[in-house]
């Protein structure tokens, strides 16, 4: 078994009365690429939510010995939790550099930031490499197809040194190109960190995943490796029925 | 027990006259997050509303009752005037809404003192609003109780109109979520713009209202404008329940201080509370739980 | 911006450096002008009267929230100014009138002073309304040694060789209405005005006036300006009680007082408002029917009786339309012209310096009466009436004083208002 | 172009341009009284630097910068008057206005200002101190938006206000009347030249400090605040400490503008510093180019001088080019002046295709 990176005791959000998340127990783990699913409402993005500190919760999230309850945001992603959001939140009048860059000096001292930046640290170098747009350096993040801003909000996390990376729909609106090739980055980063992924994609979950927890109404319906979890018929019944229907609400809106 | 009541009075008063000025905001800014500076040049347009009329029609009972109407299609006009020409091109740019028609408010003043003069004019209170009426022993000006019941009016009609008219339902969809409304083939567009004209016609009453008060001169709107906000700030966004308790909360406390200090200090320290209870508070008294982001 | 990893010096720090180093240089070319008690060498005055003509200035707000007011006193400068011309002008010159917009705001009516002083080299300037602006071109005037004719009732407390006041100071305006109301049998006062310097010097000396005759004061109560939420200070007045109210309300905030004063049930027999900034124009605003048997108190109305008023008001009427009333500071400020002109004539010299000298005892037949410069405060001497506003809207003198009263703006003939003490 | 302007060679350039026309032409071109209101307009232009900064790259639209232009400038002027009545009637006198205004005690709070240091220091410290707290408790309660932009301007109005009813700051004339400026005469035509280097060197300063923090990582760390505060957020940083700074910054420069303005302009009162000027203040940034260094500068005295201008041939007009400006400038060309080449070149693309359809 690998070594446990972060583990989510008895989580229970509540917004005016209506729970959104009900006593859910999540163990994220190195070397894990962790497919969180569920239909719509089932709680997944109020669970990344809750762990990054946006919303209020009860229950306990500790990583590396240290309770994340009640930290402020910025606390939380210093100590090695980093998280992306369903649409690629990257900063479009930047260059991809000032991106990375940006996202690799948390921990610097105000007189740094004070002044210029006199060379690319090499992390940012390393790490426009590993996303695979070092050639897009000097370009605005805005210009960059929603694959590329997607991969650089990943790489964002990496040289921030996150250690747990929670991602939302990373691959929402890519072709299968750019699928297969965020599938291998999500192989590639986890090799040392513990990565969680919030999908509906069920061929990417099912080509990617280490270990899936599947989440429905707030709770964990099953939990366990993709077989297992493929295999449990409350999941079959609860989730692909739902998944047809939101299908359905895909096709009416479009 | 009687400096109590007259204090409730006063409080309540105060409140409703600041109620109506920001109620048409709590719907533009509020619901559609637009920060339109120039309200209050839209009360000021209702106020002459009631002076023309009175100019046109005479008699000073039935002006007032015709001006109310009136007032309200010219202040919805003037606002879909506004949302249709400019407004609508600004949404996705709030702050710069707010400047655009802070200018629109700076023209529309302009304009009132080239056409009606700098002096103040008056309007003629009727007969039947004048003197007052004893009340648990303090006499209530009528003129107060009129703008009162206005302002209840006013508050039950907006209400009803969100709720139960199919009109209503729509604005509350398109508030709610803009894109599911639209999958759901209602026009946001014509929805906005049918707010913004409810908003804006709602100060053109308010306007109407404040001519039973003080006299009516090209900034007499602006006066009312900042108020009107920090109520709708307080109350909390999209919350009609919202702007009606701050408005009376704001107006009872002004009143207050007012009572203990001098006028000028009460306003300093009715904005020192606010600040301290968004402190505790930031999203004002009632809040619309979403999970988005921005 | 493209993205070069290469080293990059600290330009700006260098741009600083450059800088400091250009203060530096600056300060050392400039650093030679005169130190505190040093004398500085005197501003030439440009004014040129080897024409026919001779410029003067009005200043006044024609925009912004003052303008409401402001535009009648330039009417009633201009009025005087042809007048004047018509017949023959001054030393033989005519008038040309140079007016400037102060635009409701102190700092453009120092700047708009300094340019009528220093590029239209205008040799004496009209204007000016609130005490804010007067205080804002004072040190102009007094710098560029320079000539302010300002025509509006103030706080005292005042009195630059470079300005000429023609409007009342408060032993002209507030020592009489307080002895009127004194003689009347009131025993106890209530105060409101609106938050600035005049209400706020007025209830200084009518605190002082009230302690030395033995009036109680029950309330005082400031608004900020142009307010006109009124309902908690007339609640308190009306609990007060007290024999009558000192009103020194600005502007548009009178309207909304009297009418919840009326509102209420008070009446001008049971609690008399003495207000000292109403005139017809609010009269109208506020409703005939709020304010009827309230009193006023100014120095002229357009109501007074004298040949020289009646002269004045058929002239302004027919130069502006039959519908304009005349008010106290615009019959101050026609006074200022005419004042000014007579100084000229008597110091046979457009100079400043002669002017001032000539100033003192230099009297005109105005509408209120005779008005005469008093040489040693610059200020005039102005017959003090109060007015009751009657149904038909007008004010009617219903006291005046036995001729002009002196000016005395610092209240030196007054013991009881030896200590007076206006901030808190 | 713009590469040059950001190389070595042009920043040097641009600050050798700025200087020959600030301490050389203007000087040179201008008389006395021009000279004084060119003054006075740097000191707008400098509180537009500020704005620049805390508007254009930071998204804080604060409608309030009156209340820090108001404290700068009060600041000063409790200290020109304190020098003035100390020259007059030695340590410890009574300013004028309070002696007419029967005050014989002086109140302790003015006390220290009779010391030129303290005062400095005041300048710089206190309306820096008051926007980092306002900063800190309302950009942590994550307040923003029109929200900040609505609380900045009733700031500004309460400020106002609280000004008016203190009678022993001059109240609603507020404080003016002042002979030396640190022992200097001011009606001097000499000393008031110095003042307007001093005001023309204090505006090159302030654009370079704030050159500097837009180049640096904090600048692109604030614009990244200010496009996604919630990423930065979620990156570790503390979104709403970025944000103080530049709001701190913001005010420091509008405090020193407003202790340039009152020995330029010789008074400052409530009327100058309330809601509406502070919402001026904006316009010159709109029109100049909120997001650039130098667009707020030419915008700021361009809408003074304009304002002059205009306002001396016709009064009422200047009102309605005000309200037009708002609203065409910031409707039709929000990036102001400044984006006017790149919005030409982008509407010459856009309408090649067009005509070729409308030919075929």
């Amino acid at each position: 078994m690998n070594a446990i990176a972060l583990s989510c005791t008895d989580i229970r959000v509540d917004f005016d009365g209506f729970t959104a998340v009900d006593g859910v127990d999540l163990t994220l783990r190195r070397g894990e690429v962790h497919f969180l699913i569920g239909p719509n409402g089932a709680g997944k993005t109020t669970l990344v939510d809750a762990v990054t500190g946006l919303v209020k919760y009860t229950g306990s999230v500790v990583k590396d010995g240290r309770e994340l309850r009640g930290k402020k945001v910025h606390h939380i992603a210093r100590a090695g939790v980093g998280r992306t959001f369903q649409t690629a939140a990257v900063f479009e009048n930047l260059t991809v550099a000032q991106n990375l860059d940006i996202a690799a000096g948390a921990a610097r001292s105000p007189w740094t930031l004070l002044r210029r930046r006199t060379s690319l640290p090499a992390a940012v170098a390393d790490t426009m490499e590993r996303i695979g747009l070092a050639e897009r350096a000097g370009a605005a993040a805005g210009t960059l197809a929603h694959g590329q801003k997607q991969w650089l909000e990943i790489g964002m996390l990496l040289v921030g040194d996150a250690d747990v990376l929670l991602l939302d729909e990373p691959i929402a609106g890519m072709g299968q190109a750019e699928r297969e090739t965020t599938g291998r980055l999500l192989h590639d980063i986890a090799a040392e960190r513990a990565v969680a992924v919030v999908e509906h994609d069920m061929d990417f979950m099912r080509a990617n995943a280490s270990r899936v927890t599947v989440l429905h109404g707030g709770a964990v319906l099953a939990a366990g490796s993709v077989d297992e979890v493929s295999a449990d018929p409350k999941v079959q019944e609860v989730y692909l029925g739902a998944a047809e229907r939101e299908e359905a609400v895909d096709a009416a809106a479009a | 027990m009687d400096i109590l009541v007259g204090q409730l009075f006063t409080g309540l008063s105060t409140g409703s006259i600041l109620l109506l000025a920001a109620l048409g905001l709590s719907l533009t800014f509020g619901q559609m997050g637009v920060v339109n500076m120039a309200h209050g040049e839209f009360i000021m347009a209702g106020c002459y509303t009631a002076y023309v009329t009175q100019q046109v029609v005479g008699g000073a009972g039935v002006s007032l009752l015709i001006a109310l109407p009136i007032g309200f299609a010219v202040g919805g006009a003037m606002g879909l005037i506004l949302e249709v020409l400019l407004i609508r091109r600004l949404y996705h740019r709030p702050l710069d809404t707010l400047l655009v028609t802070f200018g629109v408010g700076l023209i529309l003043q302009q304009v009132a003192r080239d056409v009606f003069g700098a002096p103040a004019v008056n309007v003629t209170v009727p007969q039947f609003l004048r003197g007052g009426v004893e009340i648990l022993g303090t006499t209530v000006p009528k003129t107060r109780l009129f703008i009162m019941a206005l302002a209840v009016v006013a508050v039950a009609a907006l209400a009803l109109v969100l709720r139960f008219t199919p009109a209503g339902r729509r604005i509350r969809a398109v508030v709610g979520n803009r894109d599911l409304a639209e999958t759901a083939g209602i026009s946001s567009r014509a929805v906005d713009a049918g707010t913004f004209f409810i908003g804006s016609g709602l100060a053109g009453v308010a306007g109407v209202a404040l001519t039973l008060i003080g006299s009516t001169s090209p900034t007499t709107g602006q006066s009312y404008l900042v108020d009107a906000f920090l109520v709708v700030v307080a109350g909390g966004l999209g919350r009609i329940k919202g702007a009606v308790v701050a408005a009376v909360a704001l107006g009872a406390l002004q009143s207050v201080f007012e009572t203990y200090s001098t006028a000028s200090l009460a306003k300093v320290g009715v904005f020192v509370v606010i600040v301290v209870f968004l402190q505790l508070r930031p999203q004002g008294l009632f809040t619309l739980r979403t999970r988005s982001l921005a | 911006m493209p993205h070069r990893p290469e080293h990059r010096p600290r330009r700006a720090a260098r741009a600083i450096a450059a800088t400091a180093a250009l203060i530096v240089t600056a300060g050392a070319a400039a650093a030679c002008g005169a130190r505190a008690g040093e004398e500085t060498d005197a501003f030439e005055p440009c004014l040129d009267t080897s024409g026919d003509t001779v410029k003067v200035g009005a200043l006044n707000s024609q925009s912004g929230t003052m303008a409401i007011s402001e535009t009648t006193v330039l009417d009633a400068i201009l009025l005087a100014a042809d007048q004047i011309n018509a017949a023959g002008g001054v030393l033989g010159k005519q008038i040309e009138v140079i007016d400037e917009d102060g635009a409701s705001e102190p700092v453009v009516f120092a700047e708009k002073a300094e340019k009528l002083i220093r590029e239209d080299c205008v040799a004496a300037v009209f204007g000016g309304w609130t005490s804010a602006s007067r205080k804002a071109m004072l040190p102009v005037f007094e710098d560029y040694d320079s000539l302010l004719y300002y025509p509006v009732q103030y706080e005292g407390l005042e009195a630059s060789e470079n300005i000429f006041y023609t409007g009342a100071t408060t032993n002209q305006q507030i020592i009489p209405a307080l002895d009127y109301l004194a003689e009347t049998g009131v025993e106890s006062l209530y105060l409101v005005g609106s938050d600035y310097v005049f209400p706020r010097t007025a209830n200084a000396i009518i605190n002082a006036y009230a302690e030395a005759h033995g009036i109680e004061i029950l309330g005082e109560d400031y608004v900020p300006l142009g307010s006109t939420e009124f309902s908690t200070i007339v609640n308190q007045v009306s609990a007060a009680g007290a024999d009558a109210v000192f009103n020194t309300l600005n502007g548009d905030s009178n309207v909304a007082f009297f009418r919840e004063y009326a509102n209420v049930g008070l009446t001008a027999e049971q609690m008399p408002v003495m207000s000292v900034s109403i005139a017809e124009e609010e009269v109208g605003g506020i409703g005939v029917e709020n304010i009827v048997g309230q009193l006023a108190a100014w120095n002229y109305y357009q109501t007074v009786e004298s040949e020289a008023n009646a002269a004045f008001v058929e002239a302004f009427k027919a130069e502006y339309g039959a519908d304009r009333v005349t008010s106290d500071p615009m019959e101050a400020a026609y006074n200022a012209v005419h004042l000014w002109a007579a100084t000229v004539e008597k110091a046979a010299s457009f100079a400043v310096d002669d002017v001032q000298e000539a100033a003192g005892g230099v009297s005109f037949e105005g509408p209120e009466g005779t008005v005469v410069i008093d040489g040693e405060n610059n200020h005039v001497s102005k017959t003090a009436r109060i007015g009751e506003i009657r149904s038909d809207g007008l004010l009617y003198t219903v006291w005046e004083s036995e001729g002009p009263i002196e000016p005395d703006p610092f209240l030196d003939g007054y013991e009881w208002a030896a200590d007076l003490a206006v901030a808190e | 172009m713009s590469k040059f302007w950001e190389s070595r060679l042009g920043v040097w350039s641009g600050f050798a341009a700025a200087a020959a026309v600030l301490f050389g032409l203007a000087p040179l071109l201008l008389s006395g009284f021009r000279l004084g209101l060119f003054a006075q307009f740097i000191c707008y232009a400098i509180v537009a630097v500020g704005i620049g900064l805390a508007w254009g790259r930071g998204g804080m639209l604060t409608l309030g910068q009156g209340v820090f232009f108001g404290m700068g400038a009060y600041l000063m002027a409790m200290h020109l008057k304190m020098a003035d009545a100390e020259f007059r009637g030695g340590p410890g006198a009574v300013p004028d206005f309070m002696e007419l205004a029967g005050v014989r005690e002086l109140p302790a709070y003015w006390v220290p200002f009779a010391s030129p240091v303290f005062t400095i220091a005041a300048i710089v410290l206190l309306p820096t101190g008051l926007a980092v707290l306002l900063g800190l408790a309302v950009f942590k309660r994550r307040v923003k938006g029109a929200y900040f932009a609505i609380l900045s301007q009733a700031l500004a109005g309460a400020f106002a206000i609280f000004l008016i009813g203190q009678q022993s700051l001059g109240g609603f004339n507020g404080l003016s009347y002042f002979r030396y400026f640190f022992g200097f005469t001011l009606n001097d035509p000499v000393n008031q030249r110095m003042l307007y280097f001093i005001t023309a060197a204090a505006l090159l300063v302030v654009v370079a400090a704030s050159l500097q923090l837009r180049r640096s990582r904090y600048g692109e760390l604030l614009v990244a605040v200010r496009d996604a505060e919630e990423r930065v957020r979620f990156l570790g940083y503390d979104a709403a400490g970025v944000k103080v700074v530049a709001y701190a910054v913001a005010a420091l420069f509008a405090s020193i503008a407003g202790a340039l303005f009152v020995p330029v302009v010789g008074i400052i009162s409530p009327a100058s510093i309330g809601i509406v000027p502070s919402i001026m203040f904006l316009l010159g940034v709109a029109i100049g180019g909120r997001g650039t260094l130098i667009g707020p500068v030419v915008g700021a005295l361009a809408v003074a001088f304009a304002q002059t201008a205009l306002s001396e041939q016709f009064p009422s007009a200047w009102t309605y080019a005000q309200g037009l400006l708002f609203v065409c400038v910031i409707a039709l060309l929000p990036g102001g002046i400044a984006s006017i080449p790149a919005v030409a070149g982008r509407i010459r693309v856009k309408h090649r295709p067009e005509a070729v359809e409308a030919t075929t």
